[in-house]
Protein backbone atom coordinates (compact mmCIF):
# COMPACT_ATOMS: atom_id res chain seq x y z
CA UNK A 1 0.00 0.00 0.00
CA UNK A 2 1.48 3.55 -0.89
CA UNK A 3 1.30 5.68 2.10
CA UNK A 4 -0.14 8.98 1.79
CA UNK A 5 2.17 11.78 3.25
CA UNK A 6 1.42 15.24 5.05
CA UNK A 7 3.59 17.73 6.56
CA UNK A 8 2.57 20.32 9.09
CA UNK A 9 4.21 23.28 10.30
CA UNK A 10 3.11 24.39 13.47
CA UNK A 11 3.70 27.51 15.32
CA UNK A 12 5.48 27.52 18.98
CA UNK A 13 1.90 27.33 20.46
CA UNK A 14 0.74 24.71 22.62
CA UNK A 15 -2.71 24.92 21.91
CA UNK A 16 -2.17 23.74 18.53
CA UNK A 17 -1.29 20.51 19.69
CA UNK A 18 -4.50 18.88 20.34
CA UNK A 19 -6.08 20.16 16.56
CA UNK A 20 -2.88 18.82 15.01
CA UNK A 21 -3.02 15.28 16.31
CA UNK A 22 -7.22 15.13 15.99
CA UNK A 23 -6.27 15.66 11.99
CA UNK A 24 -3.33 13.13 12.09
CA UNK A 25 -5.16 10.99 14.00
CA UNK A 26 -8.53 11.43 11.35
CA UNK A 27 -6.33 10.67 8.51
CA UNK A 28 -5.15 7.52 9.56
CA UNK A 29 -8.56 6.58 10.67
CA UNK A 30 -9.46 7.13 7.17
CA UNK A 31 -6.64 4.82 6.08
CA UNK A 32 -7.76 1.70 7.75
CA UNK A 33 -5.12 1.97 10.61
CA UNK A 34 -6.86 0.35 13.94
CA UNK A 35 -9.23 2.55 16.00
CA UNK A 36 -7.72 1.54 19.30
CA UNK A 37 -4.42 2.41 18.78
CA UNK A 38 -5.01 5.72 17.67
CA UNK A 39 -7.09 6.71 21.40
CA UNK A 40 -4.03 6.27 22.88
CA UNK A 41 -1.01 5.48 21.80
CA UNK A 42 -1.21 7.39 18.83
CA UNK A 43 -2.40 10.18 20.49
CA UNK A 44 -0.36 9.96 23.42
CA UNK A 45 2.37 9.63 21.83
CA UNK A 46 2.35 12.36 19.12
CA UNK A 47 0.97 14.61 21.85
CA UNK A 48 4.45 14.15 23.74
CA UNK A 49 6.92 15.01 21.08
CA UNK A 50 5.22 18.17 20.04
CA UNK A 51 4.83 19.58 23.51
CA UNK A 52 8.85 18.39 24.18
CA UNK A 53 9.40 20.19 20.49
CA UNK A 54 7.65 23.16 21.18
CA UNK A 55 8.75 23.64 25.43
CA UNK A 56 12.50 22.37 25.23
CA UNK A 57 13.37 22.44 21.64
CA UNK A 58 11.97 26.04 20.55
CA UNK A 59 12.09 27.06 24.50
CA UNK A 60 8.58 28.40 23.66
CA UNK A 61 10.01 31.26 21.25
CA UNK A 62 7.36 32.27 18.89
CA UNK A 63 9.73 32.52 15.85
CA UNK A 64 9.93 29.21 15.84
CA UNK A 65 8.22 25.83 14.74
CA UNK A 66 7.47 22.58 14.85
CA UNK A 67 7.30 20.27 11.59
CA UNK A 68 5.78 17.38 11.49
CA UNK A 69 6.28 14.43 9.03
CA UNK A 70 3.66 12.04 8.92
CA UNK A 71 2.60 8.78 6.51
CA UNK A 72 -0.07 6.20 6.96
CA UNK A 73 -1.07 3.38 5.43
CA UNK A 74 -3.38 0.47 7.42
CA UNK A 75 -1.13 -1.09 8.66
CA UNK A 76 1.65 1.61 9.58
CA UNK A 77 2.16 5.08 10.52
CA UNK A 78 5.12 7.13 10.65
CA UNK A 79 5.85 10.29 11.98
CA UNK A 80 8.42 12.79 12.63
CA UNK A 81 8.62 15.97 14.70
CA UNK A 82 11.45 18.21 14.12
CA UNK A 83 12.43 21.09 16.38
CA UNK A 84 14.68 23.97 15.35
CA UNK A 85 16.45 23.32 19.23
CA UNK A 86 19.90 21.96 20.11
CA UNK A 87 18.16 18.79 20.85
CA UNK A 88 19.61 16.25 24.20
CA UNK A 89 20.72 13.03 24.55
CA UNK A 90 17.68 10.71 25.03
CA UNK A 91 20.04 7.82 26.58
CA UNK A 92 20.25 9.34 29.97
CA UNK A 93 16.63 10.06 31.61
CA UNK A 94 15.61 8.83 34.78
CA UNK A 95 12.98 5.87 34.86
CA UNK A 96 9.77 7.74 36.22
CA UNK A 97 8.32 4.57 37.22
CA UNK A 98 10.79 4.08 39.82
CA UNK A 99 9.50 4.39 43.42
CA UNK A 100 11.94 7.22 44.24
CA UNK A 101 11.01 8.63 40.90
CA UNK A 102 6.61 8.50 41.07
CA UNK A 103 6.34 11.23 42.89
CA UNK A 104 7.94 13.70 40.33
CA UNK A 105 5.61 16.09 38.93
CA UNK A 106 7.68 16.01 35.23
CA UNK A 107 9.87 13.07 33.61
CA UNK A 108 7.23 10.96 31.69
CA UNK A 109 7.23 12.23 28.20
CA UNK A 110 9.78 10.10 26.33
CA UNK A 111 9.04 7.56 28.56
CA UNK A 112 5.21 7.11 27.59
CA UNK A 113 6.41 8.02 23.73
CA UNK A 114 8.91 4.65 24.40
CA UNK A 115 6.21 2.61 25.76
CA UNK A 116 3.33 3.77 23.53
CA UNK A 117 5.07 3.54 20.13
CA UNK A 118 6.51 0.41 18.22
CA UNK A 119 9.78 2.20 17.12
CA UNK A 120 11.34 5.22 18.53
CA UNK A 121 14.23 6.93 16.89
CA UNK A 122 16.17 10.23 17.27
CA UNK A 123 18.58 12.37 15.04
CA UNK A 124 21.96 12.41 15.77
CA UNK A 125 21.55 16.20 16.71
CA UNK A 126 18.46 15.50 19.13
CA UNK A 127 16.45 18.17 17.81
CA UNK A 128 13.72 15.29 16.00
CA UNK A 129 12.07 12.20 16.78
CA UNK A 130 10.60 9.32 14.83
CA UNK A 131 8.02 7.81 15.81
CA UNK A 132 6.67 4.21 13.96
CA UNK A 133 3.37 2.55 15.25
CA UNK A 134 2.60 -0.83 13.81
CA UNK A 135 -1.12 -2.45 13.48
CA UNK A 136 -2.36 -5.10 15.14
CA UNK A 137 -1.17 -8.82 13.15
CA UNK A 138 -4.43 -9.45 11.34
CA UNK A 139 -5.90 -12.73 12.43
CA UNK A 140 -5.63 -15.30 9.13
CA UNK A 141 -8.82 -15.60 7.40
CA UNK B 1 -11.37 20.35 27.59
CA UNK B 2 -13.78 22.00 29.96
CA UNK B 3 -14.43 20.88 33.45
CA UNK B 4 -17.60 21.16 35.80
CA UNK B 5 -16.94 21.44 39.42
CA UNK B 6 -19.65 20.16 41.65
CA UNK B 7 -20.20 20.15 45.41
CA UNK B 8 -21.36 17.02 46.98
CA UNK B 9 -21.49 16.93 50.65
CA UNK B 10 -18.03 17.79 51.74
CA UNK B 11 -16.33 16.38 48.48
CA UNK B 12 -15.37 18.92 45.21
CA UNK B 13 -16.13 16.79 42.29
CA UNK B 14 -14.54 17.49 39.18
CA UNK B 15 -15.78 16.07 35.77
CA UNK B 16 -12.56 16.57 32.89
CA UNK B 17 -14.52 16.27 29.79
CA UNK B 18 -12.68 16.15 26.81
CA UNK B 19 -8.44 15.73 26.96
CA UNK B 20 -6.16 16.49 29.84
CA UNK B 21 -3.21 17.97 28.03
CA UNK B 22 0.31 20.28 27.82
CA UNK B 23 -2.14 22.64 25.59
CA UNK B 24 -5.12 23.33 28.94
CA UNK B 25 -4.25 21.24 32.38
CA UNK B 26 -2.91 24.79 33.89
CA UNK B 27 -7.10 25.82 33.46
CA UNK B 28 -7.27 22.37 36.00
CA UNK B 29 -4.45 22.61 38.38
CA UNK B 30 -5.90 26.85 39.25
CA UNK B 31 -9.37 26.26 39.66
CA UNK B 32 -8.39 23.03 41.90
CA UNK B 33 -6.18 25.50 43.69
CA UNK B 34 -8.74 28.06 43.90
CA UNK B 35 -10.73 25.07 45.90
CA UNK B 36 -8.06 24.24 48.17
CA UNK B 37 -7.35 28.04 49.09
CA UNK B 38 -11.38 28.28 49.80
CA UNK B 39 -10.96 25.71 52.29
CA UNK B 40 -12.02 22.64 50.53
CA UNK B 41 -10.21 19.58 51.12
CA UNK B 42 -11.64 16.46 49.24
CA UNK B 43 -11.24 16.28 45.68
CA UNK B 44 -12.92 13.48 43.42
CA UNK B 45 -12.04 14.10 39.70
CA UNK B 46 -14.00 11.80 37.28
CA UNK B 47 -12.72 11.30 34.20
CA UNK B 48 -15.79 9.77 32.79
CA UNK B 49 -16.15 11.87 30.09
CA UNK B 50 -12.39 11.89 29.73
CA UNK B 51 -10.51 11.01 25.79
CA UNK B 52 -6.80 11.17 26.71
CA UNK B 53 -4.44 12.57 28.66
CA UNK B 54 -0.73 13.19 28.26
CA UNK B 55 2.00 13.39 30.85
CA UNK B 56 1.50 17.31 31.56
CA UNK B 57 -1.82 15.43 32.50
CA UNK B 58 -0.39 13.18 34.38
CA UNK B 59 1.77 15.75 35.96
CA UNK B 60 -0.68 18.08 37.17
CA UNK B 61 -2.50 15.31 39.02
CA UNK B 62 0.52 14.54 41.09
CA UNK B 63 1.53 18.10 41.89
CA UNK B 64 -2.17 18.78 43.02
CA UNK B 65 -2.24 15.84 45.17
CA UNK B 66 0.88 16.63 46.79
CA UNK B 67 -0.55 20.13 47.64
CA UNK B 68 -3.98 18.62 48.53
CA UNK B 69 -2.28 16.46 51.17
CA UNK B 70 0.04 19.36 51.98
CA UNK B 71 -3.48 20.74 53.59
CA UNK B 72 -4.29 17.07 54.94
CA UNK B 73 -6.56 16.67 52.47
CA UNK B 74 -7.44 13.77 50.09
CA UNK B 75 -6.86 13.55 45.46
CA UNK B 76 -9.24 10.75 44.25
CA UNK B 77 -9.71 9.53 40.69
CA UNK B 78 -12.62 7.41 39.28
CA UNK B 79 -13.88 6.29 36.26
CA UNK B 80 -11.26 5.93 33.93
CA UNK B 81 -11.18 3.77 31.15
CA UNK B 82 -9.08 1.10 29.94
CA UNK B 83 -6.85 2.79 28.42
CA UNK B 84 -6.42 5.51 31.15
CA UNK B 85 -5.92 2.92 33.47
CA UNK B 86 -3.59 1.57 31.36
CA UNK B 87 -1.67 5.30 31.34
CA UNK B 88 -1.78 4.64 35.07
CA UNK B 89 -0.26 1.07 35.09
CA UNK B 90 2.41 2.09 32.71
CA UNK B 91 3.37 4.78 34.62
CA UNK B 92 2.83 3.03 38.12
CA UNK B 93 0.99 6.20 39.12
CA UNK B 94 -1.91 3.68 40.26
CA UNK B 95 0.42 3.28 43.32
CA UNK B 96 0.24 6.76 44.04
CA UNK B 97 -3.41 7.66 43.74
CA UNK B 98 -6.61 6.44 45.41
CA UNK B 99 -8.60 4.62 41.95
CA UNK B 100 -11.76 4.36 42.57
CA UNK B 101 -14.40 2.26 39.66
CA UNK B 102 -17.12 4.57 40.06
CA UNK B 103 -17.79 8.51 41.43
CA UNK B 104 -20.35 6.51 44.01
CA UNK B 105 -17.75 4.39 45.43
CA UNK B 106 -15.32 7.29 45.72
CA UNK B 107 -17.82 9.27 47.48
CA UNK B 108 -19.13 6.83 49.77
CA UNK B 109 -15.92 5.69 51.35
CA UNK B 110 -14.30 9.38 51.16
CA UNK C 1 -0.74 41.14 16.52
CA UNK C 2 2.44 38.73 15.13
CA UNK C 3 0.41 36.55 12.92
CA UNK C 4 0.97 32.84 13.50
CA UNK C 5 1.87 31.09 10.76
CA UNK C 6 0.80 27.11 9.45
CA UNK C 7 1.97 25.32 6.80
CA UNK C 8 0.01 22.21 6.11
CA UNK C 9 1.32 19.89 2.75
CA UNK C 10 -1.60 17.30 2.26
CA UNK C 11 -1.90 14.47 -0.10
CA UNK C 12 -4.32 14.42 -2.86
CA UNK C 13 -7.23 12.96 -1.43
CA UNK C 14 -10.84 14.58 -1.10
CA UNK C 15 -11.38 12.93 2.08
CA UNK C 16 -8.44 15.05 3.84
CA UNK C 17 -10.24 18.39 2.80
CA UNK C 18 -12.84 18.51 5.81
CA UNK C 19 -10.20 17.77 8.74
CA UNK C 20 -7.95 20.06 6.96
CA UNK C 21 -10.15 22.74 7.18
CA UNK C 22 -11.46 22.00 10.25
CA UNK C 23 -7.47 22.05 11.63
CA UNK C 24 -7.18 25.96 10.74
CA UNK C 25 -10.48 27.00 11.39
CA UNK C 26 -9.66 26.11 15.49
CA UNK C 27 -6.50 28.10 14.35
CA UNK C 28 -8.30 30.58 13.56
CA UNK C 29 -11.00 30.38 16.80
CA UNK C 30 -8.15 30.30 19.09
CA UNK C 31 -6.59 33.46 17.57
CA UNK C 32 -9.93 34.94 18.11
CA UNK C 33 -11.44 35.59 14.72
CA UNK C 34 -15.00 36.00 14.45
CA UNK C 35 -16.71 32.81 14.86
CA UNK C 36 -19.69 33.92 12.01
CA UNK C 37 -17.35 34.40 9.30
CA UNK C 38 -15.55 30.96 10.07
CA UNK C 39 -18.37 29.27 9.78
CA UNK C 40 -19.53 29.38 5.79
CA UNK C 41 -17.00 31.86 4.29
CA UNK C 42 -14.14 30.87 5.83
CA UNK C 43 -14.77 27.45 5.70
CA UNK C 44 -16.09 27.26 2.18
CA UNK C 45 -13.61 29.43 0.36
CA UNK C 46 -10.59 27.35 1.62
CA UNK C 47 -12.68 23.79 0.70
CA UNK C 48 -13.34 25.06 -3.04
CA UNK C 49 -9.80 25.95 -3.61
CA UNK C 50 -8.61 22.42 -2.04
CA UNK C 51 -10.62 21.15 -4.30
CA UNK C 52 -9.90 22.56 -7.07
CA UNK C 53 -5.86 22.18 -6.91
CA UNK C 54 -6.41 18.14 -6.18
CA UNK C 55 -9.00 18.13 -9.14
CA UNK C 56 -7.57 20.62 -11.64
CA UNK C 57 -4.39 21.62 -10.57
CA UNK C 58 -3.17 17.79 -9.90
CA UNK C 59 -5.58 16.20 -11.86
CA UNK C 60 -6.19 13.51 -8.91
CA UNK C 61 -2.83 12.68 -9.27
CA UNK C 62 -1.69 10.38 -6.21
CA UNK C 63 1.86 11.83 -6.24
CA UNK C 64 1.24 15.54 -5.99
CA UNK C 65 0.45 17.50 -2.92
CA UNK C 66 -1.26 20.75 -1.85
CA UNK C 67 0.62 23.37 -0.10
CA UNK C 68 -1.68 25.65 2.39
CA UNK C 69 -0.01 28.48 3.95
CA UNK C 70 -1.95 30.08 6.43
CA UNK C 71 -1.78 33.25 8.45
CA UNK C 72 -3.61 34.20 11.20
CA UNK C 73 -4.61 36.92 14.15
CA UNK C 74 -7.83 37.62 15.19
CA UNK C 75 -8.32 40.55 12.49
CA UNK C 76 -7.75 38.98 9.75
CA UNK C 77 -6.81 35.11 7.83
CA UNK C 78 -4.36 34.80 4.76
CA UNK C 79 -4.91 31.48 3.46
CA UNK C 80 -2.77 30.38 -0.09
CA UNK C 81 -2.95 27.23 -1.19
CA UNK C 82 -0.70 25.89 -4.01
CA UNK C 83 -0.87 22.76 -6.13
CA UNK C 84 1.50 21.16 -8.66
CA UNK C 85 -0.38 21.77 -11.90
CA UNK C 86 -0.13 24.27 -14.60
CA UNK C 87 -2.55 26.80 -13.55
CA UNK C 88 -5.64 28.44 -15.79
CA UNK C 89 -7.00 31.87 -16.81
CA UNK C 90 -9.36 33.04 -13.70
CA UNK C 91 -10.18 35.59 -15.56
CA UNK C 92 -12.83 34.42 -18.28
CA UNK C 93 -15.22 32.18 -16.36
CA UNK C 94 -18.85 31.83 -16.74
CA UNK C 95 -21.20 33.65 -13.92
CA UNK C 96 -22.99 31.35 -12.77
CA UNK C 97 -25.74 33.01 -11.82
CA UNK C 98 -26.57 34.37 -15.28
CA UNK C 99 -29.94 32.40 -16.09
CA UNK C 100 -28.71 30.39 -19.03
CA UNK C 101 -25.50 28.72 -16.97
CA UNK C 102 -28.22 28.47 -13.21
CA UNK C 103 -29.05 24.90 -13.94
CA UNK C 104 -25.21 23.75 -14.48
CA UNK C 105 -24.09 21.18 -12.43
CA UNK C 106 -20.43 22.83 -11.99
CA UNK C 107 -18.79 26.07 -12.25
CA UNK C 108 -19.63 27.65 -8.52
CA UNK C 109 -16.25 27.35 -6.88
CA UNK C 110 -14.08 30.33 -7.88
CA UNK C 111 -17.44 32.12 -7.74
CA UNK C 112 -18.17 31.36 -4.09
CA UNK C 113 -14.19 32.19 -3.05
CA UNK C 114 -14.92 35.89 -4.73
CA UNK C 115 -18.34 36.33 -2.93
CA UNK C 116 -17.38 34.87 0.34
CA UNK C 117 -13.84 36.13 0.96
CA UNK C 118 -12.62 39.71 0.96
CA UNK C 119 -9.36 39.61 -0.96
CA UNK C 120 -8.34 37.07 -3.69
CA UNK C 121 -5.52 36.78 -5.88
CA UNK C 122 -3.60 34.21 -8.40
CA UNK C 123 -0.04 34.29 -9.12
CA UNK C 124 0.95 34.63 -12.08
CA UNK C 125 0.65 30.63 -13.73
CA UNK C 126 -2.61 30.35 -11.79
CA UNK C 127 -1.85 27.33 -9.74
CA UNK C 128 -1.69 29.27 -6.44
CA UNK C 129 -4.74 31.18 -4.89
CA UNK C 130 -3.95 33.76 -2.30
CA UNK C 131 -7.57 34.25 -0.12
CA UNK C 132 -7.94 37.27 2.67
CA UNK C 133 -10.66 37.22 5.14
CA UNK C 134 -10.76 40.53 7.48
CA UNK C 135 -12.76 40.33 10.41
CA UNK C 136 -15.65 42.77 10.89
CA UNK C 137 -14.91 46.22 12.10
CA UNK C 138 -15.50 45.80 16.26
CA UNK C 139 -17.91 48.40 17.60
CA UNK C 140 -16.40 51.46 18.73
CA UNK C 141 -16.48 50.87 22.42
CA UNK D 1 -21.34 13.28 6.37
CA UNK D 2 -23.35 10.79 7.36
CA UNK D 3 -27.32 10.58 6.25
CA UNK D 4 -30.45 9.21 6.68
CA UNK D 5 -33.26 8.11 4.96
CA UNK D 6 -36.84 7.45 6.00
CA UNK D 7 -39.91 7.56 3.73
CA UNK D 8 -42.92 9.50 4.99
CA UNK D 9 -45.78 8.41 3.06
CA UNK D 10 -44.76 8.73 -0.26
CA UNK D 11 -41.72 10.69 0.28
CA UNK D 12 -38.52 9.81 0.68
CA UNK D 13 -37.00 12.13 3.28
CA UNK D 14 -33.29 12.87 3.75
CA UNK D 15 -30.97 14.19 6.66
CA UNK D 16 -27.76 15.55 5.84
CA UNK D 17 -25.99 15.43 8.78
CA UNK D 18 -22.34 17.26 8.78
CA UNK D 19 -20.78 18.40 5.56
CA UNK D 20 -22.24 17.71 2.18
CA UNK D 21 -18.87 18.46 0.39
CA UNK D 22 -16.62 17.42 -2.30
CA UNK D 23 -15.23 14.57 -0.49
CA UNK D 24 -18.28 12.80 0.45
CA UNK D 25 -21.01 13.86 -2.54
CA UNK D 26 -21.20 11.10 -4.56
CA UNK D 27 -22.44 9.03 -1.28
CA UNK D 28 -25.69 11.22 -1.13
CA UNK D 29 -26.25 11.08 -5.08
CA UNK D 30 -25.78 7.29 -5.21
CA UNK D 31 -28.43 6.79 -2.21
CA UNK D 32 -30.81 9.13 -4.15
CA UNK D 33 -30.64 7.95 -7.69
CA UNK D 34 -30.70 4.63 -6.12
CA UNK D 35 -34.06 5.47 -4.19
CA UNK D 36 -35.17 6.79 -7.95
CA UNK D 37 -34.56 3.58 -9.87
CA UNK D 38 -36.39 1.78 -7.07
CA UNK D 39 -39.52 3.87 -8.16
CA UNK D 40 -39.68 6.76 -5.54
CA UNK D 41 -40.42 10.37 -7.07
CA UNK D 42 -40.93 12.71 -3.95
CA UNK D 43 -37.53 13.96 -2.29
CA UNK D 44 -36.85 15.93 0.80
CA UNK D 45 -33.68 16.45 1.30
CA UNK D 46 -33.53 18.12 4.99
CA UNK D 47 -30.61 20.36 6.45
CA UNK D 48 -31.51 21.01 9.80
CA UNK D 49 -28.46 19.48 11.00
CA UNK D 50 -26.09 20.32 8.04
CA UNK D 51 -23.15 22.28 8.45
CA UNK D 52 -21.94 23.87 5.41
CA UNK D 53 -22.19 22.89 1.57
CA UNK D 54 -19.81 23.66 -1.05
CA UNK D 55 -20.31 24.13 -4.62
CA UNK D 56 -19.73 20.38 -5.32
CA UNK D 57 -22.72 19.74 -2.66
CA UNK D 58 -24.49 22.35 -4.36
CA UNK D 59 -24.19 20.53 -7.88
CA UNK D 60 -25.37 17.42 -6.79
CA UNK D 61 -28.51 18.79 -5.73
CA UNK D 62 -29.03 20.65 -9.25
CA UNK D 63 -28.14 17.10 -10.73
CA UNK D 64 -30.21 15.27 -8.47
CA UNK D 65 -33.33 17.80 -8.92
CA UNK D 66 -32.68 17.45 -13.17
CA UNK D 67 -32.51 13.60 -12.86
CA UNK D 68 -35.69 13.58 -10.34
CA UNK D 69 -37.53 15.89 -12.54
CA UNK D 70 -36.78 14.08 -15.58
CA UNK D 71 -38.58 11.06 -13.83
CA UNK D 72 -41.95 12.89 -13.27
CA UNK D 73 -40.67 13.75 -9.88
CA UNK D 74 -39.50 16.71 -7.09
CA UNK D 75 -36.85 17.51 -5.09
CA UNK D 76 -37.53 19.78 -2.68
CA UNK D 77 -35.58 21.20 0.33
CA UNK D 78 -36.27 22.59 3.90
CA UNK D 79 -34.79 23.92 6.53
CA UNK D 80 -31.68 26.05 5.80
CA UNK D 81 -30.20 27.61 8.09
CA UNK D 82 -28.49 31.44 7.74
CA UNK D 83 -25.40 30.48 6.12
CA UNK D 84 -26.75 27.97 3.78
CA UNK D 85 -29.48 30.06 2.90
CA UNK D 86 -26.89 32.51 1.58
CA UNK D 87 -25.35 29.95 -0.11
CA UNK D 88 -28.65 29.35 -2.54
CA UNK D 89 -28.96 33.22 -2.53
CA UNK D 90 -25.15 33.76 -3.87
CA UNK D 91 -26.09 31.57 -6.55
CA UNK D 92 -29.12 32.28 -7.13
CA UNK D 93 -30.05 28.38 -6.51
CA UNK D 94 -32.63 30.04 -4.74
CA UNK D 95 -34.78 30.50 -7.92
CA UNK D 96 -33.97 26.55 -8.76
CA UNK D 97 -35.29 25.03 -5.78
CA UNK D 98 -38.43 24.49 -3.79
CA UNK D 99 -37.19 25.54 -0.31
CA UNK D 100 -39.46 25.06 2.66
CA UNK D 101 -38.92 26.49 6.26
CA UNK D 102 -39.40 23.30 7.67
CA UNK D 103 -39.75 19.68 7.53
CA UNK D 104 -44.00 19.67 8.22
CA UNK D 105 -44.37 22.87 5.60
CA UNK D 106 -42.68 20.47 2.76
CA UNK D 107 -44.64 17.45 3.34
CA UNK D 108 -47.66 18.83 3.51
CA UNK D 109 -48.04 20.64 0.02
CA UNK D 110 -46.16 17.69 -1.42
N1 LIG E 1 12.87 18.16 21.68
C1 LIG E 1 13.65 18.32 22.78
N2 LIG E 1 14.67 19.20 22.76
C2 LIG E 1 15.46 19.38 23.84
N3 LIG E 1 15.30 18.70 24.99
C3 LIG E 1 14.31 17.78 25.07
C4 LIG E 1 13.45 17.54 23.99
N4 LIG E 1 12.57 16.58 24.35
C5 LIG E 1 12.89 16.26 25.62
N5 LIG E 1 13.93 16.97 26.08
C6 LIG E 1 14.58 16.88 27.40
O1 LIG E 1 14.25 15.64 27.96
C7 LIG E 1 13.66 15.81 29.24
C8 LIG E 1 12.65 14.72 29.51
O2 LIG E 1 11.51 14.92 28.72
P1 LIG E 1 10.18 14.15 29.06
O3 LIG E 1 10.50 12.73 29.26
O4 LIG E 1 9.20 14.50 28.01
O5 LIG E 1 9.71 14.70 30.46
P2 LIG E 1 9.29 16.20 30.88
O6 LIG E 1 8.80 16.87 29.66
O7 LIG E 1 8.24 16.00 31.90
O8 LIG E 1 10.54 16.82 31.43
C9 LIG E 1 13.10 17.20 29.22
O9 LIG E 1 13.00 17.74 30.52
C10 LIG E 1 14.10 17.94 28.36
O10 LIG E 1 15.21 18.34 29.13
N1 LIG F 1 -6.12 25.03 -9.32
C1 LIG F 1 -6.60 24.94 -10.59
N2 LIG F 1 -5.82 24.48 -11.59
C2 LIG F 1 -6.27 24.39 -12.85
N3 LIG F 1 -7.53 24.74 -13.22
C3 LIG F 1 -8.36 25.21 -12.28
C4 LIG F 1 -7.95 25.35 -10.92
N4 LIG F 1 -8.99 25.85 -10.21
C5 LIG F 1 -10.00 26.01 -11.10
N5 LIG F 1 -9.63 25.63 -12.34
C6 LIG F 1 -10.45 25.70 -13.56
O1 LIG F 1 -11.49 26.61 -13.37
C7 LIG F 1 -12.75 26.01 -13.62
C8 LIG F 1 -13.81 26.59 -12.73
O2 LIG F 1 -13.63 26.15 -11.40
P1 LIG F 1 -14.78 26.34 -10.33
O3 LIG F 1 -15.30 27.73 -10.40
O4 LIG F 1 -14.25 25.89 -9.02
O5 LIG F 1 -15.96 25.41 -10.83
P2 LIG F 1 -15.97 23.82 -11.02
O6 LIG F 1 -14.97 23.25 -10.05
O7 LIG F 1 -17.35 23.42 -10.65
O8 LIG F 1 -15.63 23.57 -12.46
C9 LIG F 1 -12.52 24.52 -13.43
O9 LIG F 1 -13.42 23.76 -14.16
C10 LIG F 1 -11.09 24.36 -13.92
O10 LIG F 1 -11.07 24.24 -15.32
Amino acid sequence: MKPVDFVLELPNDLRAIEQAVEFLASRAREAGFDEGLLRLNFRVGVTEALANAMLYGNRGDENKNVRVDASVTADRICVRVRDEGRGFDPEHLDDPTLPAHRARVGGRGIFLINKLMDQVEFNEAGNAITMVLNAPPREAP
Amino acid sequence: MSFDVKKQDDVTVIDVEGQLIVGNRQELKQKVLEELEGGARKFLIDFADTGYIDSSGLGVLVSLSKKIREQGGELRLANLNDDLRTLFELTKLDTLFHIANSRDEALTSF
